[in-house]
């Protein structure tokens, strides 16, 4: 019944890696006992504290792409400087046996990397595909990643630059039509969850997919982050489709 | 304790004439945002639910970090993020159509920076339904021109009391903060006010500092404490109220297991409300403390919540005949 | 952090003229009942060392249980048993001459259920040669007519000040109550009274409850909260009085570790009051919080607790610039 | 640093045992992880709470001997009715190889019992034996089941009714004088502690000795329980003679 204090801990930056022009990955001193999918709230003194997908535990790694105020005062952190965090939270991707089709889009792919290489170690006999969508060819994340821990990795840009022109979700579509995958994990934008969530219905796969919402908590009290009737920091951010259909 | 559940108490109680199925009643700010987190809370084991505190115009609340755990308890200052009094009125109309088929009672929740913002927010929400109004005098997060001087004050929580009930015969709750010298005299006012029961405790003024940054580590500097850390404060509260009023009183502060529930009953509360427990407990809170508290009773022989409500009490006047199985030893008096 | 102590820090600090070795205060109520206990507090790593209070007529105190350790803190109602201000004399005596050679500071405790008492109590004392006089108006175990009263009204601890400060020109130090609406109201009035500076806290009233006897723990129902769950009371007491007075404070309630006591000053404390730790460290607590202490203080960069001391407060005023190493992140503001 | 809350548990009393007309046992149901020597404070709600040596562990066991109220308090206690339980406290006996005799007076003999099977079983081949010493026969303690651990005792009463007529301390001088033990545990009277600590630093050997005191909070606070600049619950009850003469 006693979880032990979750309040803030301070960790130093050991690496800040420039993943892509608006990407920067923040690699930490430490690690966090945790599953990919879950998330923590990362504070700055005096400036904010919101969520961020877990993209590698030990050590403990974040993937923050900028969008505003908060996002670029992660990345203008430097090694040696300390970043605080709170967590982990949430419910994660379930690791179970079968092949897997991870989809991700935007920073989504940081924690698809994160669980590509628990299931490796959790389930080394599914085999497991990643598909990879982004505007243009630089803003794709963790294909390297991917590649090195064996897993196929099938790209699409928007603008046609790199892997297949179009929507990653044409790239789902055409991998579930093989009839290879029993699964699915997907995060990213959320039109892109919405679209996956109807090819995988389609498919008559299991799918798991990881939403955003606004938090304030983050621990499952304030309702803040309330999506379709679910706490998505406590019953989310990992939502099973099968069970509700979202 | 370990004997087997013989015959399963009869779990409900009666706040100023409404029955609660349960004891367990979702304290305000936690999942009371929306109808169907507060449907959550009475399907899982809550007797009664409490809406989120409103205020008459909608307030964003203060920037995160907003709630933090801090190893023997929460702290929050929310600053009391609510849409409104009135787009609550469309929570609390569809709330209370879920909650009627269950028989779980709601709670509305309101606070406003006068008395006469109280009244009129009481009202209003009276019109949409719900079972009782709580009127939070208490919240600490707001600063001096707001909230907090209402329950620091035995007037000015008498003469909120007094606006609202003239205003409506829905029950009044009203909420109580510990951070007073003597909550058993703002009680006492607030009873005599008209108010029809007691909700007791809010949380306690804290601050947390992050030693690294030297920073406060709530944006709002200072917070409220709830969870386990407020729990012997909170029987403290009840127990001197109960000694001076008696309307009902909803036991709330720490109350995470069953045996907790227990103990806020035997120091005087008739129903027990229960906030930081879904953070500890997680989603299934309610149902885990009402099956604890069920299995409690029956182990212990008790038929009723009357069995335990005030016992310490009880106790100390020990010639007082009470219907709980004798407990071993403390009747024995001194003389050996 | 992890930097290895590149050169110690200057732990002393100065209460009131009087030179700590280290910023660690016994507390009052805790080893404080014998020369042979405050001195071996002194000589484990205390800068200054409380004795227990003392009232003018002996007490015996309350029944047992008195103290119990509740999972997030303790709780007491030893309802203060001390030999009385005469016997208190020899003790005073005697472990003023042990402490001298060590150079830790004596500082006598006093209570007393009138101004008039204290005062008769404070010019006994001020003879037996303590470097200050601590007077405990916040005692909360001893019924109306005593104690609490005092520290529950900025003009009756204002009163009791003013009197001792007649008849003794020692340091006086009031210590204060978190139980009250507004400490930092009581703070100043203590001040302008001519207090010297500030203990803040005493322990937080509650009380526990046996489920299964359904009895009050403490044989006098209500106790005293203090370690852990004491904590952000504290730190928020502490940054209070801070924010209206400028006399030194010591910082009291829940201090296990060198963090804790950094977030202690931090909040404005000048010395860090250290009690329940002798529960939850063992004997050695002082040593451990000291060593702790230095270790973070090196690894820090820092050369004395001056850098250290209000850093909540620089911090919201960011312009001020600090001697610290720069603390990552905070002065980014928000144009990152 | 979290040693959990040390709180009154409620143990059910299994067993009521007269040891002899003024001294009962109680065994309780479940048991205590603790080291013999240490104590426990009992509490009976509305009547008081009072130190008692650990006479057993697992079931946990106490030994009271009836003086006031409360020993009778305890004593009037029935199988099925609940005694309260805080603690364990204090420092215990060393469990050390050597040669070990125990000396015991009264009640004393409780916690020795416990110590003696903890013995058997750490330091195995290390010779126990026992000296135990009362007023009279009816008033020794524990025979039986020292007994039963295969450990010798010699007894002493006063009056001569059964064993060795005179103190246990005679025993102890005369044990002692054989040069066949390197440790002496004793528990009993203050008189006869005084005594065994005086013959053991004759005899130079290793003693410590089971204190009383007065005790209020039990856990190194208060002050209440000082006895020559120690606190007994918390450098006691069992302090080692070697060291600070006593
Ligand atoms: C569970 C969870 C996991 C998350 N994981 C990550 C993660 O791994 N990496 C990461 O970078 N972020 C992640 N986020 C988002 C992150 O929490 C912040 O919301 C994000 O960094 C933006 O914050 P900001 O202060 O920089 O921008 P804000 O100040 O919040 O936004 C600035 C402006 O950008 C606009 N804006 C905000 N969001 C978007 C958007 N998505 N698209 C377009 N415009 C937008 C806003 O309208 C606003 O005007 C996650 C969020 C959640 C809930
Ligand atoms: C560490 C420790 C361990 C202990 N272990 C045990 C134990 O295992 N078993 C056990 O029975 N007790 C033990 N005691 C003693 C126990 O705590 C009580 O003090 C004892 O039971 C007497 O309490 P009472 O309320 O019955 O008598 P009280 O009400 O305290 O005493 C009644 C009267 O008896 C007199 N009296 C008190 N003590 C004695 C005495 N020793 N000899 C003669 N007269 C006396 C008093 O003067 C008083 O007038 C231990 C005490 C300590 C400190
Ligand atoms: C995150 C959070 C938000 C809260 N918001 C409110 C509120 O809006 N109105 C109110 O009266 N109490 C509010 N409270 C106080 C709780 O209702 C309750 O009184 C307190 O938390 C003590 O109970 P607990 O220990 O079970 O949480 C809030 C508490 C928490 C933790
Ligand atoms: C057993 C005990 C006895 C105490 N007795 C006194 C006392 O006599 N006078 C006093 O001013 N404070 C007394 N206190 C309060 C402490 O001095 C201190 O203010 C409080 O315990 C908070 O600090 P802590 O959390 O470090 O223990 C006592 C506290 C405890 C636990
Ligand atoms: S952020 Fe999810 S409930 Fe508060
Ligand atoms: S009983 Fe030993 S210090 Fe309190």
């Amino acid at each position: 019944m006693d979880r032990g204090g979750s309040a803030h801990q301070p960790h130093r930056i050991l690496e800040r890696v420039q993943e892509n022009p608006k990407t920067v990955s923040l690699v930490l001193e430490g690690s966090l006992a945790c599953s990919p999918g879950q998330f923590a709230m990362l504070w700055l003194p005096g400036i904010d504290e919101k969520p961020f997908s877990i993209a590698g535990n030990d050590p403990l790694m974040f993937t923050v792409s900028r969008v505003g105020t908060f996002s670029a005062a992660l990345q203008a952190l430097c090694p040696g400087e300390t970043l605080w965090v709170r967590g982990p939270f949430g419910r994660g991707f379930t690791l179970a046996p079968g092949n897997t089709l991870l989809v991700g889009g935007g920073y989504g792919a940081a924690p698809l990397a994160f669980l590509a290489a628990a299931l490796r170690t959790a389930c080394p006999r599914a085999k497991v595909e990643a598909a990879l969508g982004a505007r243009t060819s630089v803003d794709l994340l963790f294909v390297r990643q991917f590649d090195a821990l064996g897993v196929a990795v099938q790209l699409a840009t928007e603008d046609g630059t790199r892997g297949s022109a179009g929507l990653v979700t044409e790239i789902v579509a055409s991998r579930l039509a093989t009839e290879e995958f029993s699964r699915v994990r997907a995060c990213g934008p959320e039109a892109m969850l919405e679209a996956v969530a109807e090819l995988s219905r389609g498919a008559g796969v299991d799918a798991e997919l990881s939403f955003e919402a606004y938090m304030r908590c983050g621990v499952g009290l304030c309702g803040a982050c309330e999506h379709r009737g679910r706490l998505m920091c406590l019953d989310g951010p990992v939502l099973m489709m099968a069970h509700d259909g979202s | 304790m370990s004997g087997e559940p013989l015959q399963s108490a009869d779990m409900s109680c009666r706040i100023a004439g409404i029955r609660l199925p349960s004891p367990l009643v979702l304290a305000s700010g936690i999942w009371g945002t929306s109808p169907g987190l507060l449907e959550r809370a009475a399907r899982s084991g809550a007797g009664a639910v409490t809406a989120k505190t409103c205020t008459p115009l909608p307030r964003r609340g203060h920037r995160n970090p907003t709630v933090v755990d801090w190893g023997h308890g929460l702290i929050n200052a929310m600053g009391l993020p609510n849409p409104g009094v009135g787009e609550e009125l469309e929570l609390l109309k569809e709330a209370s159509r879920r909650l009627r088929p269950l028989g779980v009672a709601l709670i509305a929740s309101i606070s406003a920076d006068t008395a006469q913002g109280f009244a009129e927010s009481a009202a209003l929400v009276a019109r949409v339904g719900p079972d009782m109004i709580e009127l939070n005098v208490s919240c600490p997060n707001l600063g001096a021109e707001h909230g907090e001087m209402f329950a620091a004050s035995a007037a000015a929580a008498a003469e909120v009391t007094a606006r609202v009930k003239a205003v409506t015969s829905l029950p009044c709750l009203v909420k109580l903060s510990p951070n007073v010298h003597d909550i058993a005299e703002i009680a006492r006012a607030v009873v005599d006010a008209g108010a029809d029961g007691i909700t007791a405790i809010n949380t306690m003024p804290g601050m947390l500092i992050d030693a690294e940054s030297g920073a406060a580590v709530l944006a709002n500097e200072t917070g409220g404490i709830s969870g386990p850390a407020l729990k012997p404060i909170a029987l403290r509260c009840v127990h001197d109220i109960a000694s001076v009023v008696n309307v009902p009183i909803i036991g709330t502060g720490g109350v995470l297991s069953g045996v907790d529930a227990i103990e806020m009953l035997s120091a005087g509360a008739t129903a027990v409300g229960v906030g930081s427990a879904v953070f500890y407990r997680g989603e299934q809170a309610f149902s885990l403390i009402r099956d604890e508290l069920a299995a409690w009773l029956a182990g212990h022989g008790c038929r009723n919540l009357d069995q335990i409500r005030g016992r310490v009490d009880w106790r100390r006047q020990s010639a007082v005949a009470t219907s709980l199985p004798p407990v071993p030893g403390w009747d024995r008096g001194t003389s050996g």
